[in-house]
């Protein structure tokens, strides 16, 4: 059970979805939350969590933020996030 | 000393690294000296261009809220290339207001009529 | 928990210098432990005492040093990364002979080592790309 | 204190940042400090395994010559991700001796098992 | 008539791609000489005269460098050609 | 020809800022003149005089420098990128109060209307994209 993070869409995010498994969750963040508006939310595995940064969907005036499958969080709940998964692997 | 055309063609998003400041300030400061500023923004930078960019909480400057300013300067056309609009899944209900749309074949030719043309 | 940042980006540059910065003040507010700050690559900015940011703008390289003060964290700076980029310390100013110092009161030039030893005493590693 | 499996991931071509240098300083330091080091080559990485790299004449600091400090220093393996090799247009014989070809699989559960994935 | 760079393949190399004109050049340096692997001798117009920086070409091994539709050139040859075009458009 | 020059990589990361440095080379050696060299965004570390590159590595700014000064060129740093990233000549020092200058002899800090106005002056632009 691993934390994965994405800060940019692109070859990023495809190494990303390639390497996730089940167990898994994602922190979008940054350029990541760009990920929100490619309907990432269905591409993912259903049981993948997904959560974004809710200062990064702010700043980047990105829509597509009220889909359900999504968590808007903020940088302590990412901290939190952090010490309930194995280990935190960044994509970028 | 005669006014030269500049073409500033922008190209990445807002807020992951410098490139969308030194286009946009590189507009300015030609246009504050007189120049005929053209800029356009294409690929990732269509992102600059989404309206209700809110950068209060985050720290970092809103650039959404410097391309305004650009047209008070008086930077002549602020374009966006429509084709890139459509790959980044944006469409027009999301972009400030009064920003002019380009094809690629006018970007073309206002690629080969521009005195200046520089990619940031 | 006990933690390891890894800082790669700039911070006039990239965002990730700027989630680095917010999660490490999260972590000490909720009462972790981090272990070492580790400034990689063009993070070793962080810890430039020259930068001068816009005044409307986050000055990162001071909320760093603030926050490393306040808890008395470990900020270690990559030796080979900064030397590079002009990040130097008084020794360093001497041997090269350079003009001055530029690192940060609060942060201290170490090799990369310094990051393995640091991730082996840490619950995580949290390595922010740029 | 015990040793942890580091897996290494690089992701960018070898002249264009200071990414692909990060990556090996890293893969290097870790197996000097007695750690388990995997690192694969993804992405526009896979540039970095030509062979016949030649800077000579260029300035540049040579990544092909690089490569085989890994094995020298102890790095455990060497492996490229075949999809991305396929992607980027290379064959096996453009390729330096010694690397290990992973899947997508390969690397899933390499991810999977390593105690540190850092991503450069 | 113009002489367009290029540093890098990707959207650079789209972009410039889109705005060449027939009777304009084009120099591949940097990352731009991967082109040559991509095949980029046969997807310009065949009007347009292509070249690549040795330097660039050597350092980062590329092969297809005999098509002999591409020229390789040093860096007096890139000033020459410079002054031989009415403007330089560098895309990157 | 007369050339105006804009620098927009880092000396240790770019192949961009060596480019330009070996086009600047050759236009000169070809008999071309050299309006102005602009250094912009991370291009002003090719003006740093702190920068310790490996020693199996080319020192762009020591080359930058000793061809400005074998042809008296004209080379400008732009001011605003300049301050964010503690590239600072005398005056700047004194005025946010920092410890010492880190601009390299040879470079003088000034506005990108430099650049405009060296663009109106040259035959040809060119802007090295990082």
């Amino acid at each position: 059970m691993n934390l994965h993070t994405l800060n940019k869409t692109g070859q990023a995010m495809q190494a990303c979805l390639a390497a996730i498994t089940e167990m898994d969750a994602l922190v979008l963040l940054e350029d990541g939350v760009y990920a929100l508006g490619e309907d990432i939310g269905t591409i993912l595995p259903e049981s993948v969590k997904c959560f974004a940064i809710r200062d990064d969907i702010l700043s980047r005036g990105v829509r597509n933020t009220c889909d359900s499958r999504v968590a808007s969080i903020n940088w302590k709940d990412f901290v939190s996030l952090s010490a309930e998964y194995d280990k935190v692997i960044s994509w970028g | 000393m005669s006014s030269q055309h500049y073409l500033i063609i922008s190209t990445a998003a807002p807020y992951s690294g410098v490139k969308p400041r030194a286009a946009l300030d590189m507009a300015l400061t030609a246009a504050a000296f007189e120049q005929e500023v053209t800029i356009v923004f294409r690929d990732e930078a269509v992102r600059q261009l989404l309206s209700g960019q809110e950068t209060d909480n985050s720290g970092l400057k809103n650039i959404g809220k410097m391309i305004p300013a650009l047209e008070m300067y008086e930077v002549k056309r602020i374009c966006v290339h429509a084709p890139s609009l459509f790959l980044q899944g944006m469409n027009d209900e999301y972009l400030l207001d009064g920003i002019e749309h380009v094809s690629d074949a006018d970007l073309k030719s206002l690629v080969e009529s521009a005195d200046q043309v520089m990619v940031f | 928990m006990k933690y390891t940042l890894v800082i790669n980006g700039a911070p006039w540059s990239s965002a990730s210098a700027l989630s680095a910065l917010k999660f490490a003040e999260a972590a000490m507010e909720a009462r972790n432990e981090i272990v070492r700050l580790f400034f990689y690559q063009d993070g070793v900015f962080n810890a430039s005492v020259n930068c001068v940011p816009p005044q409307d703008e986050i000055d990162i390289p001071a909320r760093w040093q603030s926050l490393i003060k306040q808890h008395e964290l470990d900020a270690v700076v990559c030796a080979a990364s900064a030397l590079k980029r002009g990040i130097l310390d008084k020794p360093e100013v001497e041997r090269y002979e350079k003009p001055g110092a530029t690192l940060r009161n609060g942060f201290t030039i170490s090799g990369l080592g310094q990051f393995i030893d640091a991730a082996q005493q840490s619950d995580r590693v949290i390595n922010f790309v740029s």
